[in-house]
């Protein structure tokens, strides 16, 4: 279990920000989340779509806890 | 040194003036302070809403690592970041930066580059709620080359 | 456009912050507002009090002169310069200036320019009255380093 | 007759700031300076001292009336 966080356009998208997903690394919140909503699974794969696990960026996989924050962020635009 | 925070991420509307005079207070060595207000513009009647998300904790600790680096760069006795988020309205403040330096040349070019920084690279989604609906916007042209003129040392 | 006096020779104390505010107000187009705040240093315990001259009539003549040609040089919407005169404190305010642009580059630009020719040029003489007498300063070499950055045409 | 004025250390230098002197030209006003206070005279000639007749600046000579003000300006300093 992880909470999922999706930002900008990408949680405009999903129709929600913020989630529990059952999963133990990034490659198993991707397949949750793209198994019950493809469209978004492809937008999380996308191009400049970066992760970051408990607000640090990740580059790769990672393992996940049931206290760990996923983020799927979007190309910054700057402020 | 600072009694005020750095960095402030805000959804409130705030009043630059206030800041500065805060930021300016109590200096006896340091000579120069320079700042700068960005404004929501009206875009003459096309009237967009602006709307900041940030990542609280993340946006931050990004903003806070570059300006650390910034200060270190240019020699800064201080700085004071504060950067709206949420809906923001036409002709209110989006940020205001400021920087204190000995002397001018370092305060000038402290937040200029701080400026570029916060304007391309800052983690920031921004969207733009027009009148032909909502739409989320990235960094321009301009903004990346503005931001790489700092990627090569200049004298 | 302005409601505000954009030049003023003063010589009494005053507080950037108020002046800030004031220029931002009621913005819709501009997005852009930089500012400078020069203060004058205690420079550790040589506790120079600082005293200028202006010859009114002339020295607020010259500076609206060049600023009016800034305003065009770079687009300004607008800017406001306060300068003080008279015996200066360490800690306190001896020039505010900002200027107003619809992109920042613009604005810095500006700033930085008026900075330059207020702080090189200006009709302006200046006396430290230091722990060993008085005596009256002209411009650094730095000073006029940075002002003739601005004689030939940059982009 | 004009009104002179002195700026910086050419008038912390003659110990006036302002004073009528009866003259009709700048040359005039000069030799008046000078016959009364000769190294006034040739800091007034000194160089980088500008001078202003009615706030504007004068290279070489003029004509003063009554309400001329003549200014004399030593090297700027900058703000």
């Amino acid at each position: 279990m992880a909470k999922v966080l999706l930002f900008g356009r990408l949680a405009d998208q999903a129709g929600w920000r913020e989630r529990p997903v059952e999963a133990a690394s990034i490659t198993e919140v991707r397949a949750a989340l793209a198994d019950e909503d493809p469209a978004l699974g492809e937008a999380l794969d996308g191009p400049g779509v970066q992760v970051a696990v408990d607000k640090a960026i990740v580059r790769g996989e990672a393992v996940l806890t049931a206290a760990s924050e996923v983020a799927f962020l979007p190309p910054m635009s700057g402020g | 040194m600072t009694t005020f925070p750095s960095i402030t991420l805000t959804a409130q509307a705030f009043e630059p003036g206030a800041l500065l005079t805060t930021f300016c207070a109590g200096r006896d060595e340091t000579g120069a302070v320079a700042s700068f207000v960005g404004l929501a513009r009206a875009e003459h009647g096309q009237a967009r809403l602006l709307e900041l998300e940030a990542y609280p904790g993340f946006t931050d600790a990004a903003i806070a690592e570059f300006a650390e680096a910034a200060r270190t760069r240019f020699g800064l006795h201080d700085y004071r970041i504060v950067h709206r988020i949420g809906r923001i309205a036409p002709g209110e403040t989006i940020v205001f930066v400021a920087t204190a330096a000995p002397h001018r040349r370092a305060a000038f070019e402290a937040c200029d580059f701080l400026m570029d920084w916060l304007k391309s690279r800052a983690p920031f989604w921004k969207k733009e709620h027009g009148p032909d609906g909502d739409r989320w916007i990235e960094p321009t042209a301009q903004d990346r080359t503005d931001a790489q003129r700092w990627d090569q040392e200049r004298n």
